[in-house]
């Protein structure tokens, strides 16, 4: 065969693949060559940022011509354009380096979603009834300025408020500031796991109100108090590098990692000590081992005098906290936790980690302030530390006191942005109602879900990779870090940015408003705000603000040269003593406790809607396409519950029905549910399919910070139906699952 | 085409026919190929019916045996060296499977010429002149002379019944 | 030099965190079977990890283990094939040329790993989803087996590109878009032929093994046991 | 008793003139089966095979199943009829025509089956070798190519087996027969006359035929059981599968063949030629092989047993214990439990014990094929990769009408030829100055020497 051919061939192939997808796949075949004969085609790199969790990771988008179909003032048409084809880490992003999780990686399927809102809508039907009709952008900005107008005009400006998920970077900026300047309160930030313990307990603990930053190449011991890091929690990929270098980066140092936790998570799974602790326990299991090295003078006491003093008792050496004593607390015996207490401090560096359900319980800022106090005792190489940050911007804090707020007294105006509490908020908080109440209600979603379906009117957002992106990393790297990006491909549809229309607002607002936000487009405010960051060491260095600009679109970002901002001394704070966790409903009714932990494939529930997410076995059960309750099999056996079984979980609030798993993993008296199926109305893919445990959870709340206590609710078990009434799809064993595979060896 | 011929109920009487039919065959000028048997069901231990006993069918199975075997080398062994393509570890023309190949096509070689050997020693197909009688189907053996001499025929008749023929008859047969 | 492509699975790195699953299915035009078909044992992962409980609450262990196409020296597949269509090509990789193959899935079976998959249907993506496809990857129709492929395509860019500039594969110039995503870096993928190459090095490990290496099937996978701790820290 | 060559030769023709009711509804049956099976697969064809119930890791179950059983149905005839033909038994008289047509059915219907499985079937054409524009030729290594050239050989051969014997009945119906009737079988019987030297040469051609089939039949079913034994499958990779398949194989042809001879007997009235004899000598044949099967299964799962290695224990407590004990219990019932005492017992080994052995082996014998493709595939050796099969009702349907084409195959030949071969038969009267062949079985050996 000749070189041609091969131009010819791939060119065919390039063609066939990308026009006609499946479409009679075959007849397009090129015959009788071999795979690795065809010759790939030219693929253009442009740089861009995940916005799929707040760790704002660097991507790499490999963009190749083809044709789409895409609408250009009101005309559909056929146009050749750059397409992105596969998302990649950004190799010189201090974060991710390279790297990208799955979730990170499946985000590409929001932009080529087959139920993007490709045109503004007008809500037509009633509210919730799904029916909506095409109107055009002027008329929708019009009439949503008109809106803005009125109620300024009638002096009740303050009524006007913006939910959205937490963001970063200058949308931030721009939001907060379009509010303040028309007069409204600050936007709600709202998300189901929000980290405001944590940031509250590190503030109190080293003086950064932010998420921390392990090192963990550092570690030659990690002691992780229930925080799913290589998974899900703060920043994944950023510290599942670290785990792989702390494994075998380093030759004759290997570091052991010891999780503690009732549920095994994916984390827990690659531990080498998988201890479960009675939930909401972790913080007096983390002073017993303190007790320990105190008593047993293993570490220098000074070492954590600052964390410590803010808890009760550590000066004197914590006699609460005998090993005994906290055996009975934990269910940890005395014996591990003094072993526990002797490897962290025999082995070079340790370092103590918190995460996730321990600080979801209504003592978990006592948990963190513990924790934070055994990790200073025992971190001997400052494993742990926090990102610097460009100015003083604080991380949004996602409350759910605001939420409450909204729920109180709705507002005139709602600006809805990606956040979907109608899903993703205990229904005891009666957001559906409060919405009820708000007259008018403006979403900025690109799809339709359980919240924006409430919606009046949809401007559909950009998709990420056609806007202009960018955010600031909060933890996961030792170097200050604002990610930037120009959008990598033309729009498909016809949707506008949100920040852009946002701009356009307020100039047809005009006033104040106008002039507090000069800008004609997002891009030139990031201009404006980032170009400042020139004259400081880091990843550019240039002469002129036009060259920074440059640089930073084609890097992907600004990061400051390396430095550590060290824990400072902790803030003067009347010292906690410990609290017991309270959990809604009687142990008697509800013997079980229950947790919803955010799930590998879809987080909190907001990527539900993408297919190779749908169809990505859960690393733990194999499950795809399903929702599941996970069970103890000795719980299992005691209730009948068969592996497969639909099982209905009951709590105070209301119940749901799921596949039960038996797994091995999981204390007898918990079960666990994952976050993100159960949506009603998300999407050809998410709709309809599993339960939402959030949906059964109380309302209480951590009682320091006041966020959610997703992990205090209590529930019991009962077998409603067999493996035909649960649709439970397992890729293990194909149809039928098979639970306990044995390795044959 | 007609023939003259004598209808007997066994074997032996066939024989005798045959014999006379023969040993008149040069007086009364025709030739001997022109004798004819027919019968429903093959006989053995008769002169004229082992006279036709034959063993060339055997050797022609072998030869063909042998050449469907060749066929099979090469159709394996050509095919393989001359589109040579990437096989990994194994070899090129492996000896084991290519055997199997090579046993099945001796079978089939073996079996074809048998057919063809047959159909030619029987002188098959063959539609024009069959004679044939439907007493023959009930048993009885036809022997007798196709196309005699006219002259001749008077004394065929006679020695057809001579030999103890069933029934003579002189039929112009129809063809079937 | 004859490229010999090979791949390290480090067990004692990999977070079964199944980016390279979402990696695979983008690089190389997986369909979503959909949850129907899913549940029929038609779900297609190219590369899978595998999950195996030992031992019971409150002490379980569990081992991931991902498993992709072992891309075997003698790989049982390859004779099986009555068309060729699974073969081997020059640099050791096992081929599936989708054009040849007539759907006997034999292959299929004689692989002891599971990883081929046969196409049940012809494969579909809701518009536009379709504009995702990678175009430097075949898509697969209706009755015919596919199979990893070691990004094939991958390795032909950077061949054809290192050709255009008259020099040698430098050694992590280019990966598989499973190991190019992999946070860990559980999986190294490289040329066993460049003695310098980090999967040269690290494939001949003491913590080396060779996944069903008792078959004889010498797949170019090697897989690094899980270390455990008190061995590491007493030296 | 048919004392005269007239009879016989009435007798066996009477089912090609004239048939009753029951037949025409017989043929309609089957019929039917065949053409939902042919809109079974034309639904495959045009939704793909994921209609069938396959996924990963089963990728063969009902159609491999199927195609190994009628491949081994099909050593029912010409491996019997040979070797009876060969020992020169004389009662195999008879017996041989319906057991050939068997052979040469089944293997059709075997064939068949592969190019209705393959997922691009259009496409089948691939597996020929010649010359073609693809520059390449089928692998010689799979043993599917193996495959391929057993069973066209066979299909030929045992075809030429069945044939070349009929030539002369067919002859026998053109001399009987008028119109177009006559015209047809002209041709089918080539001209055939009847002279000695015809004779001499088709009994020198049945001898060779007779020595050439033995080996191909053999060399058949192991390539069959290849397949499998190829492949580093937990509980195929054996090389007693080979033999065990052969024996397998001959085992369910000639309870087939049992099963055809007692519909035939019932119904085109052969109860003169078809004798309790036939029944009793195939009886004994079978209850041989039904020891024999026993003895190769349990030196099968006794070597896996006491070999102990994980992979292979897996599918052997999963086909024993689990899910599929209750299949592989009935296989053995069938094709031990039941046949053997009946077999074994002369009061029980009657036409009808026979029959109804016959019948249970069959379907004992499905199952073994069914148990040996399917458990395996399921438990191959990474536990995680595990899976499970349920058969959808195309498979169902494919296979009802594989029966359905053989039954019309068959009743359509019964139609055209004589059932019994009419000249043989007469041969046998002649060899006894008219008594004919077979006489009740207390008073003759079961193989009778050459005469």
């Amino acid at each position: 065969m000749e070189r041609r051919d091969f131009i010819k061939i791939s060119a065919l192939s390039g063609v066939m693949a990308t026009l006609e997808g499946c479409r009679n796949a075959e007849k397009q075949f090129i015959r009788f060559v071999p795979e690795e004969e065809l010759v790939p085609g030219i693929a253009t790199i442009k740089p861009s940022v995940c916005t799929v969790c707040s760790a704002g990771c660097g991507l790499l988008v490999r963009v190749m011509q083809g044709e789409a179909e895409v609408v250009r003032r009101g005309q559909q048409g056929l146009i050749k354009m750059g397409l992105a084809k596969k998302l990649e880490g950004n190799p010189q992003h201090p974060v991710n380096q390279g790297k990208l999780c799955a979730r990170g990686q499946a985000s590409l399927q929001m932009l080529y979603h087959p139920d993007r809102i490709t045109h503004p809508t007008k809500r037509t039907g009633a509210r919730g009834s799904g029916e909506f009709q095409t109107i055009n952008w002027d008329d929708a900005l019009k009439e949503v300025a008109a809106h803005l107008g009125t109620l300024q005009a009638s002096g009740s400006a303050h009524s006007l408020a913006f939910l959205s998920r937490p963001l970063s970077g200058q949308r931030v900026e721009l939001i907060s500031k379009f509010l303040k300047v028309y007069g409204a309160p600050p936007p709600i930030w709202y998300q189901p796991f929000d980290e405001a313990v944590l940031r509250q307990a590190n503030l109190l603990s080293f003086g950064h109100a932010a998420l921390p930053t392990f090192d963990l190449a550092r570690a030659d011991y990690a002691i992780c108090f229930g925080a799913d890091f290589l998974g899900t929690w703060n920043s994944p990929v950023a510290q599942s590098i670290g785990y792989g270098e702390m494994r075998q980066g380093r030759p004759g140092r290997r570091a052991k990692l010891v999780q503690i936790e009732a549920r095994m998570s994916q984390t827990g799974a690659n531990a080498d000590e998988w201890i479960a602790c009675r939930p909401g326990m972790e913080g007096v299991l983390a002073l017993g081992i303190a007790h320990v090295i105190l008593a047993e003078k293993l570490a220098p006491q000074a070492a954590a005098a600052r964390t410590g003093s803010l808890i009760a008792g550590w000066q004197e050496g914590l006699p609460g906290y005998t090993p005994e004593a906290v055996e009975k607390q934990t269910g940890v015996s005395a014996a591990v936790i003094k072993r526990l207490a002797h490897e962290l401090t025999q082995s070079g560096s340790a370092v103590a980690m918190i995460g996730g359900p321990p600080l979801a319980h209504t003592n978990g800022l006592f948990n963190a302030l513990a924790v934070n106090a055994l990790e200073s005792l025992v971190d001997k190489n400052s494993v742990l530390s926090f990102t610097p940050q460009v100015g003083d911007v604080a991380p949004v804090q996602a409350s759910l006191a605001a939420l409450h707020g909204l729920s109180a007294q709705p507002p005139q105006m709602l600006f809805l942005y990606e956040a979907n509490p109608l899903f993703s908020a205990p229904p005891a908080l009666h957001v559906r109602e409060a919405l009820a109440k708000i007259p008018y209600i403006v979403s900025f979603g690109s799809f339709i879900d359980e919240t924006s379906a409430q919606a009046d009117l949809i401007l559909p957002d950009h998709a990420a990779l056609e806007s202009w992106m960018d955010s600031v990393a909060e933890s996961g790297s030792s170097r200050a870090v604002v990610s930037l990006a120009p959008p990598a491909v033309l729009p498909l549809h016809d949707t506008r940015p949100m920040p852009d229309v946002l701009l356009g607002l307020g100039r047809q607002v005009g006033g104040e408003v106008a002039k507090a936000l000069p800008w004609a487009t997002y891009d030139a405010m990031l201009r404006a705000a980032l170009v400042p960051l020139r004259t400081r060491p880091g990843s550019i260095d240039v002469k002129t603000d036009d060259d920074f600009w440059d640089a930073a679109q084609t890097q992907g970002g600004w990061w400051s040269s390396p430095s550590i901002s060290p824990p400072v001394p902790a803030v003067k704070r009347a010292p906690l003593s410990a609290v017991s966790p309270q959990f809604a409903g009687a142990a008697a009714d509800f013997p079980f406790y229950f947790l919803p932990y955010v799930s590998q494939s879809f987080g909190d529930g907001s990527l539900a809607h993408l297919p190779w997410l749908q169809e990505l076995p859960d690393v733990l059960t194999s499950a795809m396409w399903s929702s599941w309750v996970e069970i103890n099999p000795k719980t299992g056996d005691r209730l009948g519950i068969k592996q497969g079984d639909l099982v209905e979980i009951a709590s105070e609030q209301g119940s749901v029905r799921a596949a039960a798993v038996l797994s091995p993993g999981i204390a007898p008296d918990m079960v666990a549910m994952p976050v993100g199926q159960g949506h009603e109305n998300f999407t050809r893919f998410a709709s309809g399919r599993g339960a939402n445990p959030l949906s059964i959870l109380a309302p209480l709340t951590e009682q320091e910070t006041g966020s959610l206590a997703w992990a205090a609710t209590r529930v019991k078990l009962a077998r409603t139906g067999g493996p035909e009434q649960a649709r439970l799809v397992l890729f293990a064993g194909g149809m039928s699952g098979f639970p306990h595979e044995e390795q044959p060896r | 085409m007609n023939a003259l011929y004598g209808l007997y109920m066994d074997a032996e009487g066939a024989q005798r026919a045959v014999d006379s039919l023969r040993s008149a065959s040069s007086e009364l000028k025709f030739r001997s190929q022109q004798i004819v048997v027919v019968s429903g069901e093959p006989h053995e231990g008769y002169e004229f019916t082992d006279r036709e006993a034959t063993s060339t069918p055997y050797r022609w199975a072998v030869l063909g045996a042998v050449v469907g075997g060749t066929t099979g080398y090469l159709l394996t062994t050509l095919s393989q060296k001359s589109y040579p393509i990437h096989t990994g570890g194994m070899s090129l023309t492996p000896a084991w499977t290519n055997g199997i190949i090579v046993y099945e096509m001796i079978m089939l070689g073996a079996i074809l010429t048998t057919l063809v050997v047959l159909l030619v020693g029987a002188r098959l197909p063959n539609f024009k002149g069959v004679i044939s009688d439907p007493e023959v189907g009930k048993g009885k053996i036809l022997v007798g002379v196709v196309d005699p001499p006219e002259n001749a025929q008077p004394e065929l008749e006679r020695r057809l019944q001579k030999a103890g023929a069933w029934q003579v008859k002189r039929s112009v047969t129809p063809q079937p | 030099m004859a490229h010999k492509w090979g791949m390290v699975v480090d067990l004692d790195r990999c977070t079964g965190c199944e980016a390279c699953v979402v990696a695979c299915h983008a690089e190389n035009n997986i369909p979503t079977a959909g949850e129907d078909q899913a549940a029929r044992g038609r779900a297609k992962h190219w590369i899978r990890v595998e999950r195996y409980w030992e031992g019971d609450f409150p002490n379980p262990r569990v081992r991931f283990q991902p498993v992709l196409c072992q891309q075997c020296d003698e790989a049982p597949c390859e004779p099986v094939c009555p068309t060729y269509a699974s073969y081997h090509t020059p640099e050791g990789l096992n081929s599936q040329v989708y054009n040849r193959c007539i759907g006997t899935r034999f292959c299929a079976n004689a692989c002891p790993y599971n990883v081929r998959f046969f196409n049940f249907y012809n494969p579909e993506w809701d518009k536009p989803l379709q504009l995702q496809l990678n175009p430097d990857v075949s898509v697969r129709s209706v009755g015919i087996m596919e199979k990893c492929t070691f990004c094939v395509q991958r390795i032909k860019a950077a061949e054809i590109q290192a050709e255009a500039e008259k020099r040698e594969l430098k050694d992590g110039e280019f990966t598989t878009a499973c190991a190019q995503s992999c946070p860990s870096k559980a999986l190294i993928f490289g040329d066993l032929n460049d003695s310098t190459s980090e999967v040269a090095r690290l494939s001949s490990s003491n913590r080396g093994t060779k996944l069903l290496g008792e078959l004889g099937t010498k797949p170019n996978v090697t897989y690094l046991e899980r270390g455990t701790w008190d061995n590491a820290s007493h030296g | 008793m048919p004392a005269t060559a007239e009879q016989i030769e009435q007798d066996l023709l009477r089912p090609l003139f004239q048939s009753s009711g029951k037949y025409w509804i017989a043929v309609a049956i089957a019929t039917s089966l065949l053409l939902a099976g042919v809109a079974a697969f034309g639904y495959q064809l045009y939704s793909g095979i994921g209609v069938w119930g396959l996924n990963s890791p089963v990728f063969w179950a009902f159609d491999i199943t199927n195609f190994v059983f009628w491949i081994g149905i099909s050593h029912a005839g010409t491996l019997i009829s040979a070797i009876l033909r060969l020992t020169n038994a004389t009662w195999r008289r008879p017996v041989t025509r319906c057991a050939e047509a068997i052979t040469v059915f089944s293997v059709l219907i075997g064939a068949i089956i592969p190019l209705c499985h393959i997922g691009r079937p259009w496409l089948a054409y691939w597996m020929i070798p010649y010359p073609s524009e693809r520059h390449i030729w089928p692998n010689f290594r799979s043993p599917l190519a193996w495959d391929f050239f057993a069973i066209s050989t066979y299909l030929t051969g045992s075809t030429t087996f069945l044939y070349l014997p009929t030539i002369p009945d067919f002859a026998a119906v053109r001399d009987v027969s008028t119109g177009l009737r006559k015209k047809i079988y002209r041709v089918l019987a080539l001209g055939w006359q009847g002279t000695p030297r015809q004779w001499q040469r088709l009994e020198v051609a049945m001898h060779i035929m007779a020595v050439v089939i033995v080996p191909v039949a053999v060399s058949v079913h192991t390539i069959v059981s290849w397949d499998f034994a190829m492949t580093p499958v937990p509980m195929w990779h054996s090389s007693i599968f080979g033999p065990y398949f052969v024996a397998g194989a001959i085992f369910s042809g000639i309870a087939a063949l049992i099963l055809a001879m007692a519909l035939l007997r019932k119904f085109l009235h052969l109860e003169q030629y078809l004798r309790p004899i036939h029944f009793e000598n195939l009886g004994k044949l079978l209850l041989t092989m039904s020891l024999l099967w026993f003895y190769f299964t349990f030196a099968e799962r006794l070597t896996a047993w006491y070999g102990n290695s994980p992979p292979e224990m897996a599918v052997f407590w999963e086909s024993i214990r689990k899910n599929f004990a209750p299949l592989f219990w009935t296989m053995v019932v069938c094709n031990f439990i039941i046949p053997v005492p009946i077999l074994a017992i002369k009061r029980l080994r009657t036409i009808t014990g026979t029959a109804i052995a016959s019948a249970c082996v069959v379907v004992g014998m499905w199952l073994e094929r069914f148990l040996i493709v399917v458990p395996a595939l399921e438990h191959k050796f990474l536990p995680y990769s595990w899976g499970t099969y349920r058969p959808t009702w195309v498979e169902d349907t494919l296979m009802a009408s594989s029966f359905g084409m053989m039954a019309l195959l068959y009743l359509l030949f019964s139609k055209f030829v004589p059932m019994i071969s009419i000249w043989e038969m007469k041969v046998g009267l002649q060899s006894h100055g008219g008594v004919p062949v077979v006489v009740p079985a207390e008073s003759r050996p079961v193989l009778e020497g050459p005469q």
